[in-house]
């Protein structure tokens, strides 16, 4: 039981869990990435916080959160490259409608 | 006292604000630059700035008269002005449906610095009133109809079901005054520029009877997020306007909560983009009063984003057709022609002129056409100089807008000495031209033509097209005239092609060595029919007539503009925003001389 | 009390530039200009055009007046007078100012006009290539100085001003200051002559007199960054550096506003050429040559 | 003491501002807004990095992300049906269970986050100067590979993305 790091912690869990949330529930790929880039956040959150709170002298928690940064860029940009490729393909990003993706 | 004034008493600290707003005027020109200039007004020189926004603007200053479509949008530019808002006529007639003056003047440049020094007094006095009069006109008012959104061709002026499908009808804007639709809709954008055409005439966009609106926001912040998205979706380029109108209706439909909807339908009738990615256009109304373009056009660019997809041109002039059979007087038949084009009054003037002779069978003197050969270069002079203003300022290339003219209100009524001595002025102009950077990037094969013999003047000349009228005429030649001619027929080549007419047109005056404009020679009784060609600052103009006991029965006039304005829609296509507003720029039409 | 020294500075500062401006528009010195045609602007009607994204419409220009203010707390005028030195306030600059752009984002979107929103998109395309060219540069002068102090990033530049040192990013740095500050020829994003104001267009009375601000405001604080980062700040001969910064900084103001007096604008799509295919690849260069200068004479 | 608790409560206030925007990306309907919303939310949780010391990285995620959702938000506007959100359509597909989700989620992360005794809290952070300097050595240094590999992987992720994004048949104009 540390109380120090609950504010980071549960601010970082309440964003995860939104992410989640509008990862699963959103239908247009766009919104999606948007879930996605808040459970990210929520991972970056709590990286600081440790980092913060038990690690501060070791740099390799901040190089963490570079990595995650690089994961949220790389992400949206492929993730718009496949949105524009659906889009002009059959005119939408909808999910319903990408069924022919599955598996 | 100001008809558009504020709301408020003027207390104190108002009368310093008043104050403030009289000493900082910022105007608004109707019709437009290129007219001031040409008519000897320097606004900037009275103290007024222009803008380019009537959001930005306190002064509507309209400037001659202009035709009842012009007015019109006139209103309209009025209304979406911030109060304490002013009207300052210069000469003008007829002004309905606008208010009443606030200050009227006579069209000079003494008439228009007197006219704003009454309205300094007018504002720092009544910027400020108690109770306010809300300007209102029928082209503000927005009317209600009811469509289907799965068939837009079903409208109604009550709401109902639809007779196809029975949907609920959704409610949607029309104007008042319905202006014809664009021809080139593809169906899906056909009723979505319906939502446009109200702001057809609008040089700044949307905000028909915000006056309604900006008087009363509380009224306004209640609505104001119903409304929020309709017009984003309708502006942006991909609001799929099926989307959500289907899904609306369905929440109206008898079936559930939560339906389907496939965004594929949604995307498939949208046109494509170039980049073959389905958009959704938009019409955006460029003029008649659009900073950069000739006053008087009204260019209305089909956006798909920054580029443009489609294009529709016209002329709001309401410039009539001769008379037919109605038989004018001589006199008042040459007056008619050159106050038609405010622009290039002499080149008509004379078009008449030598239209009458030749029907009447004069023979002039060499030394009337040599007066009229150095006044029409005179003109010619000075129009291709309030073209380079006007290109000054689309380029946003302000040295050029002020050097430009300031130099043309030296030339217009310069006598040959004056000309002689302003040489050097042309010659540093032309060579600051030549040096100044990125102005060839930004013209290089921008809006190019191809060989095409329906092509006049300047721009005929740009793309190696010798159709000069001048060339053929033996005063001309006698003066040793020779047409100029580039080849890449490209804006920059127009632009120097304009550039050397100016230096030619000083050596021709010079040749010439006289300017007067003879009155026309008295064709008596005669009877019998004539033609002329004269080449206006523009391209040829072609004038044939017949005279009946020395009254002119009869009258075909052809202008150059009436031409160029077709070329629009293929030197706009598939170019930028800037790159379309530049070629067409270049051009340089005059909607005073296109008849409807 | 710096902070109110600061924000008195910038006030002054943003007046100068409004004159500046004035000049380089209509070529004569009018000092009372801008402050009647401010309070003429806060007695005129704000209007609110219909169908609106309120919240956007209201916070554009603060939020453009904010992000050039806050750029401006890490900037030294003289070797006290700062707000905060930030241990990455080079860093911190380029985070304050790319808020120019979501500002420019709602002010086109907001009012709900066409012109506005044509605006703000380009502003868009703009903005994310020339912020490159904001960083790169900077990059390299932290470089030279070993920190991301603004202050240390000054007294690096004690024996040779960074604009000699390394003059290339120098260039490039002053070119995309510009383009942020969307002075001409870089004013795409409220052509007068394309979109009859863009962003401008649909705010009038007090919102716009903000905005105004806001710009002006941007363009000092770009100046003053300028000076920092590659005039050596508030260093100089003979004169106290407070002095030197003030001359400095209205130099670089005058350089940048002159540009629309005797350019015309750009073309969108040279604009853009200009800075990927052009002006990225010189930063990268200019990175690797200062990298080895630094190596070379340390 | 009172040092610390400020800091707590700048931590916690810069929280719940990022949650609450959170909750608006996915709640307003005008998507202009949600992807300023979620700018925003992320704004928030780099004051919180800073408000944890992590200067630069909250700086860097100040700026990282205006720019990544200005980009966000032209995508929303061109791929939504209804980018103004007039339609105040649900754009939303089997809600229970995402709901339940995010849910059993979040309570989980908390239960972990409140129940485990995280170890002994460390002493002082160093300061900023310090931490900028000692990344900048870190990643120079012993995670050189994996900084290499980051830039690595977006430059691919760059090509990659454009040479799918590009139009099949003709070249995108220029």
């Amino acid at each position: 039981m540390t109380p120090e790091l609950f504010p980071a912690l549960i601010t970082g869990a309440a964003l995860f869990g939104i992410g989640i949330y509008g990862a699963l529930s959103q239908t247009n790929l766009v919104m999606l990435l948007m879930g996605v880039e808040l459970i990210l956040a929520g991972a970056m959150v709590n990286l600081v916080a440790f980092w913060h709170h038990l690690h501060p002298d070791t740099p390799a928690g901040q190089m963490f959160v570079l990595i995650v940064m690089t994961v949220m860029a790389v992400e949206m940009a492929v993730g718009f490259g496949v949105a524009i490729a659906r889009f002009r393909a059959i005119g939408s990003v909808e999910m319903e409608e990408a069924a022919e993706l599955k598996g | 006292m100001i008809v558009g004034a504020r709301q408020g008493k003027l207390s104190g600290l108002r009368q310093l604000v008043a104050k403030a707003m009289a000493r900082e005027l910022t105007g608004f020109l109707v019709p437009g630059l290129d007219i001031a200039h040409a008519q000897g007004l320097d606004v900037e020189a009275a103290g007024v700035r222009l803008v380019a926004s009537p959001r930005h603007a306190s002064v509507l200053m309209v400037a001659g008269d202009i035709s009842p479509a012009l007015r019109n949008a006139a209103a309209i530019i009025y209304a979406q002005m911030a109060r304490p808002r002013a009207l300052l006529v210069l000469g003008a007639g007829g002004l309905s449906p606008l208010p009443s003056a606030d200050v009227t003047s006579e069209l000079s440049q003494p008439g228009l610095i007197d006219g704003i020094a009454q309205l300094r007094i007018a504002f720092a006095e009544g910027a400020f009133r108690p109770e306010v009069t809300d300007f209102d006109a029928p082209m503000l008012h927005v009317r209600v109809e009811y469509t289907c959104p799965m068939h837009p061709e079903v409208v109604q002026d009550e709401p109902g079901s639809c007779p196809k499908c029975g949907m609920t009808l959704e409610p949607r804007e029309a104007s008042a005054n319905d202006v014809d639709s664009h021809p080139h809709e593809t169906h899906d954008h056909h009723h979505e520029s319906h939502d446009h055409q109200h702001e057809v005439h609008n040089h700044d966009h949307g905000s028909h009877s915000h006056h309604h609106e900006a008087h009363d926001h509380d009224d306004h912040e209640s609505h104001s997020h119903q409304h929020e998205a309709e017009d984003h979706q309708a502006m942006d380029h991909s609001g799929m306007n099926h989307g959500d109108m289907d899904h609306g209706s369905m929440d109206h439909g008898d079936h559930g909560d939560h339906a389907f909807m496939s965004m594929i339908d949604v995307t498939k009738d949208l046109p494509r983009s170039s980049d073959g990615l389905p958009m959704d256009w938009i019409d955006v109304p460029f003029g008649p009063f659009f900073p950069g373009l000739p006053s008087g056009l009204l260019l209305t660019l089909t956006l798909d984003g920054d580029t443009v997809a489609g294009s529709s041109a016209r002329t709001l002039t309401e410039n009539v057709a001769l008379p037919h059979h109605s038989a004018l007087e001589p006199l008042s038949f040459v007056a008619r022609l050159s106050n038609m084009e405010p622009l290039a009054p002499l080149a008509y003037r004379f078009l008449a002129n030598q239209a009458m002779e030749n029907a009447a069978g004069i023979e002039i003197t060499t030394v009337t056409a040599r007066g009229r050969v150095g006044a029409l270069e005179r003109e010619r002079i000075t129009s291709h100089l309030g073209w380079l203003a006007l290109f000054g300022q689309q380029m946003g290339f302000g040295w050029l807008l002020r050097r430009a003219a300031a130099l043309q209100l030296k030339f217009r009524h310069a006598n040959e000495q004056a000309i002689m001595a302003l040489k050097p002025d042309i010659e540093s102009l032309i060579k600051r031209l030549r040096r100044t950077p990125l102005l060839k990037s930004r013209n290089a094969g921008i809006g190019r033509l191809v060989q095409d013999n329906a092509l006049r003047g300047p721009v005929a000349r740009a793309v190696g097209i010798d159709n000069d009228a001048r060339s053929t005429d033996p005063v001309y030649t006698a003066l040793g005239f020779k047409a100029i001619s580039r080849d890449s027929g490209d804006s920059l080549a127009r632009l120097q092609v304009r550039l050397d007419e100016l230096r030619q047109s000083l050596a021709l005056i010079d040749a010439a060595g006289t300017i007067e404009l003879f009155e026309p020679a008295n064709i008596g009784l005669a009877t019998g029919a004539g033609e002329a060609f004269v080449e206006t600052p523009r391209g040829a103009a072609h004038l044939r007539l017949t005279l009946e006991k020395g009254l002119v029965v009869t009258a075909q006039l052809e202008t150059p503009s009436t031409h160029h304005l077709t070329l629009t829609d293929s030197l706009t296509k598939q170019q930028s925003l800037g790159d379309a507003l530049l070629a067409v720029g270049s051009l340089d039409l005059s909607p005073w001389e296109i008849r409807q | 009390m710096t902070t109110a020294l600061i924000l008195l500075l910038l006030a002054v500062g943003a007046y100068l530039v409004a004159v500046i401006e004035a000049w380089t528009v209509s070529g004569r010195w009018q000092l009372a200009a801008p402050i009647t045609a401010g309070i003429a602007l806060l007695g005129r009607e704000s209007i609110v055009p219909r169908k609106l994204d309120r919240v956007f419409f209201e916070v554009a220009p603060v939020l453009l007046l904010i992000s050039a203010l806050l750029a401006a707390t890490v900037l030294p005028l003289t070797p006290g007078l700062i707000i905060t030195d930030l241990a990455t306030g080079a860093l911190f600059i380029n985070a304050a100012l790319v808020y120019v752009l979501v500002a420019l984002l709602m002010a086109g979107w907001g009012p709900n006009g066409a012109y506005a929103m044509i605006g703000g998109w380009r502003f868009l395309g703009q903005l994310i290539a020339y912020a490159m060219l904001i960083v790169m540069p900077v990059t390299a002068v932290a470089m030279r100085a070993e920190s991301l102090l603004t202050t240390q990033i000054v007294t690096s530049q004690a024996d040779l001003w960074n604009i000699l040192y390394q003059p290339l990013g120098f260039v490039l740095f002053f070119v995309a200051a510009m383009a942020l500050a969307f002075l001409p020829p870089f004013d795409l994003t409220t052509a007068t002559s394309e979109l009859a104001g863009g962003v401008e267009a649909e705010y009038s009375g007090v919102r716009l007199a903000v905005f105004r601000l806001g710009r002006l405001v941007l363009v000092i604080t770009l100046a003053a960054t300028t000076v920092v980062f590659y005039l050596g700040g508030w260093q100089g001969p003979w004169l106290p550096p407070w002095a030197w910064s003030a001359i400095k900084i209205l130099a670089v103001t005058a350089l940048m506003l002159l540009a629309g007096r005797v350019l015309p604008r750009i073309r969108e799509a040279d604009l853009l050429n200009l800075c990927w295919k052009l002006g990225i690849p010189l930063a990268l260069l200019n990175i690797f040559v200062v990298g080895l200068q630094v190596l070379v004479w340390p | 003491m009172a040092m610390i608790s400020a800091q707590t409560f700048f931590i916690s206030f810069f929280g719940l501002a990022a949650v609450w925007f959170g909750v608006v990306v996915f709640r307003t309907h005008s998507m202009m807004r949600s992807a300023l919303a979620l700018l925003f939310s992320q704004t928030a949780i780099g004051a919180m990095f800073i408000g944890m010391q992590a200067e630069f990285l909250g700086v860097l995620q100040i700026m990282m992300m205006a720019t990544e959702m200005s980009i966000m938000a032209i995508f929303m506007v061109m791929f939504m049906m209804d980018p103004g959100g007039l339609g105040k359509m649900d754009m939303t597909h089997q809600k229970r269970l995402s709901v339940i989700t995010g849910l059993v989620a979040f309570v989980a992360i908390v239960a972990v986050a409140v129940f485990t005794d995280w170890g002994p809290l460390a002493g002082s952070v160093p300061d900023s100067a310090q931490q900028t300097e000692d990344l900048g050595l870190e990643l120079m240094g012993r995670s050189m590979l994996i900084f290499e590999t980051a830039g690595l992987t977006l430059l691919t992720a760059m090509i990659a993305a454009t040479a799918v994004a590009v139009e099949p048949i003709k070249r995108n104009r220029d």
